[in-house]
C-alpha cells in the first residue's frame, strides 16, 4: 500500500503545477507554429521540444543534472553553440551583393536603430508594476530588433540568461513573421513612385574580392570593436572558408555538419531556459511586445534611410530594399521582391535586398559588441 | 522608484546614441574600406578568367554532383551513339 | 645498463598481466564476431577495440587521464551518448505499423517480462558464492532482457557502472544471437495452425497521426512515468524530426552524422569498462547466462501473449510477431517473418511484426523508467 | 546471508510486480491514446492528398537522389532524342 | 566625455600592441600561404585565421575564457583532437602498399633519424644566447621531422604546449614544402642509375591481410612501446573501421564528419598559442630554422637506407623511394614519383612509394611514443 | 651554463641512440610478423574471391554512387532504346 503511494507520488499527475502544464502548452505551441506554420521549425522545434522536455513535472532535465541543463551549461553558458552556428551561417551566405554595392550597408546600419529603440523601450516599461528590467536585461531584449537568432541568443546567454528563453523565442517568432509585420509598413512609408524605382544591375564580383572582404571585416571588427571579434571572427571564418575554393571539406562541414547538429542541441538548450518560473512572467509579455516594436522599428528605420538614400542618388536606390536592413535572411529580401513586384510586374528587387540584407546581419552583430562592450562588464 | 527608471532612461539614451554612433561608424567606415578594396583589386588583382557571380542567395548545394552527372551522361550517350551508327 | 632496465620496465611484455592478455583475447574474440560472424558490427567492433585499448599494460587509456576514461567520463556517465543514440534511433525508426495496429504494443509489453524474470534470476544467482548482486545491479542486468542498446548502457551505466562492460557485451551479443534463439522457443510454443494464422493488412497511416504519435507518447510519459524522461524524449524527438517533414536537415543530422559519431565514442567508452578487475569475475558469467535467458523469457512471454490476443481476436493475431516484442530492430521482425514463411510460403509477417518489434523499444524504455524510479538513487 | 538473499528475492519480487504493472498500464493506456487520436485525426484532421505509407521498415535513405537522377537522365534522352530526329 | 574616453579605451586601436600588429601579419601570411599557394590549407587556414583572432587586442579570445581557449583546453590539452584526426587519417589510409611489402618499413624507421638529429640540434642551440630549450622542448622540436601534423600536435602539446604554435606551424608549412625541400637532397646522393632501377610490381593483397594488419601494429605496440598507444590505437582503430567492411558508415563518419569538424576546431585551437609572447621569440626562429634542417636530414637518411636497401637486395629496390620515409602522405610519394620520372618516363614509383609514405606514419607515431616514455612523465 | 649544456646534450645523445633503435626494432619486428602474418594468410586464410586491390593511395570516396548512376543510366540506354527500335 504505502509502495503504491511512493509510486503514485512519483508519477508526472501527482506533481504536476500549473505552471509546467501551461508551459507544456506553450512548448506544444512552439511546435505547432513549426509545423503547420512553418515559422522558423529548424529552431523552433527543437526550442518548443526542449520546452516540452524541460517541464515534465520531478525528472529535472534543465536541472543542472539533467541533459539540457549539461548541453546548456556545456555548449549555451560557454557561447560556443550560437559562435558555431555563426560559422555556419558565414560558410552559407553569399556576400557578394554587398560586395558589388557596399552604400548597402548603411541600410543595414539603419535597421539597428530599432534595438536601440527597444532597449528605451523595455527600460520604460520598467515605469510600469511587474517590470524591472536592468540595463543588461534590456540591452538583451533590443538584440530582438537585430532580426538575428544566433546573435540574439549569443548577446542573451551573456547578458540575461534568464531571458534567453523568451528572447529566443521572440526572436524566431517575429523572424518567421517577417513577412506579414513588414509590408504595411513599408507600403506606408513609401510613395507608388518609389516602390517604382528600378536599380542598376549589379557588377560582378572577383574571386579574390570575395576572398578579401572577411578578411576586411575581421580587421575593422579587431580595431575597432574587440568585443564584437567572437561574433564577427566566426561569421567571417565560415565565409573565408567558403571563399577561399581550397578548404571545400571544411566549408561544407561548417555549412552541414556542424550547423545541423549544433541546432538540435542549441533548440533544446535554449528549451531549458523556458520553465514556468522564467517564462510565465509580465516580463515575458513585455519582451514579446516589445519584440515586435523592435521589428517594426528596424523595418521603419531601414525603409527612411532608404527614402534618404534615394534622395541623395538622385533616384537611384529603390526605399524598399531599406526593409531588408533587418536581416531575418533571406526572408526579409524576399518580402522586398514581392512587394516590388506587386508595384511593377517586371521589377525584381531580389538581388539588391541581399545587400542590405547581409549587411544586416553584420550590423546586428556589430551592436551586439557594442552592447557588450557598454553593458557587459 | 520612478526617478531610478527615469535615471535608467537617461543611461539608455546616452547608450542609444553612442551605441548607433559607432555602428554607423563601424559600417561607414566598412563602406570605404570595402570601396578602396575593389579598386585595389580592379588596379592590381589578377585578371579573372572565370565568370564571377553576379550575386547569389544562400546558395548552399554546389551544383558539382549535377556536373559530374551530365559528364557521365554525356559519356553514355556518346558511347549510345556510337554503338547506333550505321 | 640502467637506462635499458628502465626501458625494459617501460615495455608491455614486462609488465602484462594475465588478465590484461586474457582481455586482449576477448576484445580480440569480439572483433571477430563483429567482422567474421557480423554480430552487431556497429558497436561490437569499437567496443571490441576499445577493450584492446584499454588493456594495453601502462598506457592506462581506460583511466580518469587516458582518452577512453575521458570519452567514458563525457558522455556516459552524464548519460549523453546513449541519449543521443536513441535520438538516432528514433529518427531512423517508422512506426507507422505500431500507429496502424496500436494492440500491438500489448505485445511489447509482454516481452518485458524477461526483464524482471532476469531481475529475479540475478538475485537468485545471489544463493551461489561469488555472486554478490545488489538490487540496482540485478536491474541492470535485467535490462539486457530488453534487447535495446542504448536502453541498457542508459540503465547501467547509472544503477551499476561496474558491470557496464559486461552487460553492453551480453546486449549487444544476444541481439546478434536473435535468429539463433527465438525460433525454437517460436516452434516450440505455438501450433502449425496458429504459424498459419494470415493477418489482415495494416490500414494506411496518415502524416498526422505519425506527426501526433510522437507527441502522445512523450505527454503520456510525462504524466505516468517521468523517470523514463530522457529515453522517451529523446526517442520521440528524434522521431518527430523525422516524420514533421519540415526540419530535414535535422533529421538527417540525426539519423547520420550524431548517430554514427557517437557509436564510435560510445563503443571505445564502454570497453573502457572492460578491464580484467571488472569483467572477469564470475559475476560476468553469471551476466552472460542470464543474458541468454533474459532473452528466451522475453521472446516466450511475447510469444504467449500473441496466444491470448489471438484466442480473444478469434485467431485474427499470428502469435509469432510476439516474439518480436522483444525489441531488437529490426532482426526480430524478420526472424518472425522467416519463421512464418517456413509454414506458409505466401504469409509474409514482416509488416506485422514491425508493430510489436518498435512497441518493444518503447516497452523497454518505460521498463528502464520504471527502474530507475524503483531502483535508482 | 541466505535470508539476506530471500530478503532480495522477495523485494524483487515485488519490483516485478510493480515493474510489469506500471509497464502494462502504461501501454494499454497507450494503446487507448492511440485509438483515440487516430478516431480524432479521422474526424477532424485534413484530408491527406498524397499518398499515405502503409508501414515501413528503418526506412534510412529518402528517395530524392534517384528522383533527380531519373529527372536529369530523362532530360537528357530528350535532348538525344532531338539531336538523332531525322 | 568620460564616457567617449572610455569607449576609446575599449577599441582595439588604442590597445593593439606591436606584437599583436606582428602576430596578425603573421596570420595574415598563413593564409596567405594556404590560399594563394596552397600550402595544407586544410590545417593552416584555420591556424592562420585562429591567430588573427587570438591577437584581437581586448578581446582576449585565446585566454582561459575566450572561445579559443576553452576550445584549446577541451580538444588539445586532452590529446582528444589530434587523436580523433589520427582516427581519420587511420580511416583513410590504405596501407596495402605496405603488406605487399613490409621491408620498406626498413625506410619508414631510418627517415625518423631526422627527429633526433633534430632533437639533438635543439640542445645544441642552448650554446646560442636567447635559447633555452629543455629536454622536453628538443623533443617536441625534433618531432617536426616526422613530417606529420597529428602526431607532431600531440607530442607537442605534452610535452611542450608553450612552443605547440611555433610547432604546428613549421610541421604543416614543410609539409607543405616538401616538393621544393626534397627533391635536390635526392638527386644529390643517388645516381642515375639508382634513380632508375625498375621495381617489381606489388603482389595483391587480400582482405584478411588488410584487415589483420592493424590488430597486429596495435599487438605490436601493446607489448613493446604502450606510450605510443594512443597514436597508434586510434590509427589502427580507423584502418580496421575501413578495411574490416562491415561498418561502413563509422568509416565514412572517421573519414568525413569527424576529421573535417576536428580540423576546424584543431587549427582555431593552435591559433591560440599564436600570441605574440609566444611565437615572437628567438625560439620560434631556431624552430623554424630546425624544423627546415629536420625535413632535409630524414630525406637523407631515407634516401641513405634506400641506398643500402638497393645493395643488398641486388638493385631490386629504388633508392628514391627512401625519400618517401618521411612520411607527409601522400605528397612525398608524389614527390618520388615525379622524381623517378624525370630519369625515366617510364618509371612510375608511386605505389612503391606509398610503402615507406604510410611506413613513415607508423614510424613517427613509433618516435613519438618513444620520446613521450623518455621524456614526458 | 655551458657544461649545463654539454650535459643536455650528452642526454640527448643517448635519447638519440636508445630511440632510434626502438624505431628500428620495432619496425624490424614488424617486418617479421607481417611476413609470418602474409604467409599464414597465404596457407590458411580463405580463398578469395574479389579482386584484390594491388595498392591504393588514401581512396577517399568509394565509388558506390558512380556504379548506380552507371547501373541507372545503363537502364535508361535500355528504355531508350527499345522505344527506338523500329
Ligand atoms: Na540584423
Ligand atoms: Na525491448
Ligand atoms: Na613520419
Amino acid at each position: 500500500m504505502e509502495a503504491l503511494l511512493t509510486l503514485w507520488q512519483s508519477t508526472g499527475i501527482a506533481n504536476v503545477t500549473w505552471r509546467e502544464l501551461l508551459m507544456l502548452l506553450v512548448g506544444g505551441g512552439l511546435i505547432y507554429l513549426a509545423i503547420a506554420k512553418r515559422f522558423e521549425p529548424l529552431l523552433l522545434l527543437p526550442i518548443g521540444f526542449g520546452a516540452l522536455l524541460s517541464n515534465i513535472p520531478v525528472a529535472g532535465m534543465a536541472g543542472p543534472d539533467g541533459m539540457l541543463g549539461m548541453i546548456y551549461h556545456f555548449g549555451v553558458e560557454t557561447g560556443i553553440f550560437p559562435l558555431l552556428i555563426f560559422l555556419g551561417v558565414g560558410a552559407l551566405t553569399d556576400f557578394s551583393a554587398l560586395i558589388a554595392r557596399p552604400s548597402t550597408l548603411i541600410l543595414g546600419a539603419a535597421a539597428q536603430f530599432g534595438i536601440f529603440a527597444t532597449l528605451l523601450g523595455a527600460l520604460a516599461l520598467n515605469f510600469l508594476p511587474g517590470f524591472d528590467f536592468s540595463l543588461a536585461d534590456a540591452a538583451a531584449i533590443g538584440i530582438i530588433g537585430g532580426a538575428d537568432g544566433p546573435t540574439a541568443i549569443f548577446l542573451a546567454s551573456r547578458l540575461a540568461p534568464d531571458l534567453l528563453g523568451a528572447i529566443a523565442v521572440a526572436a524566431y517568432s517575429y523572424m518567421a513573421l517577417v513577412p506579414i509585420i513588414q509590408p504595411p509598413i513599408m507600403r506606408a512609408l513609401t510613395t507608388k513612385a518609389e516602390r517604382n524605382v528600378v536599380m542598376e544591375q549589379l557588377r560582378p564580383v572577383s574571386r579574390l574580392e570575395r576572398i578579401l572582404f572577411p578578411l576586411v571585416v575581421l580587421c575593422l571588427c579587431a580595431l575597432l570593436l574587440p568585443a564584437a571579434a567572437p561574433l564577427i571572427g566566426m561569421l567571417t571564418l565560415g565565409n573565408l572558408l567558403r571563399e577561399s575554393g581550397v578548404v571545400e571539406r571544411l566549408s561544407r562541414a561548417a555549412q552541414n555538419e556542424i550547423i545541423n547538429v549544433v541546432t538540435i542541441l542549441l533548440g533544446l538548450a535554449i528549451g531549458s531556459k523556458l520553465s514556468g518560473e522564467l517564462f510565465l512572467t509580465t516580463q515575458t509579455l513585455g519582451i514579446l511586445v516589445l519584440g515586435a516594436v523592435a521589428f517594426s522599428i528596424g523595418t521603419a528605420a531601414g525603409v527612411i534611410m532608404g527614402k534618404i538614400m534615394c534622395r541623395l542618388t538622385g533616384g537611384k536606390v529603390n526605399p524598399l530594399i531599406g526593409a531588408a536592413g533587418v536581416s531575418a535572411v533571406p526572408m526579409a529580401a524576399r518580402v522586398v521582391n514581392k512587394v516590388g513586384l506587386e508595384e511593377n510586374h517586371h521589377n525584381f528587387l531580389l538581388m539588391h535586398a541581399m545587400g542590405p540584407n547581409v549587411a544586416g546581419v553584420i550590423g546586428s552583430a556589430v551592436a551586439a559588441g557594442v552592447l557588450l562592450a557598454l553593458v557587459g562588464s | 522608484m520612478d526617478t531610478a527608471v527615469a535615471d535608467l532612461l537617461i543611461e539608455g539614451l546616452w547608450l542609444m546614441a553612442i551605441g548607433l554612433g559607432i555602428v554607423f561608424t563601424f559600417l561607414v567606415t566598412l563602406v570605404g574600406l570595402l570601396v578602396l578594396m575593389s579598386k585595389a583589386v580592379a588596379r592590381w588583382g589578377p585578371e579573372e578568367t572565370l565568370p564571377a557571380t553576379t550575386a547569389g542567395v544562400h546558395a548552399v548545394a554546389p551544383p558539382k554532383d549535377d556536373a559530374r552527372l551530365i559528364a557521365v551522361i554525356g559519356a553514355a550517350i556518346q558511347a549510345h551513339r556510337r554503338r547506333h551508327r550505321p
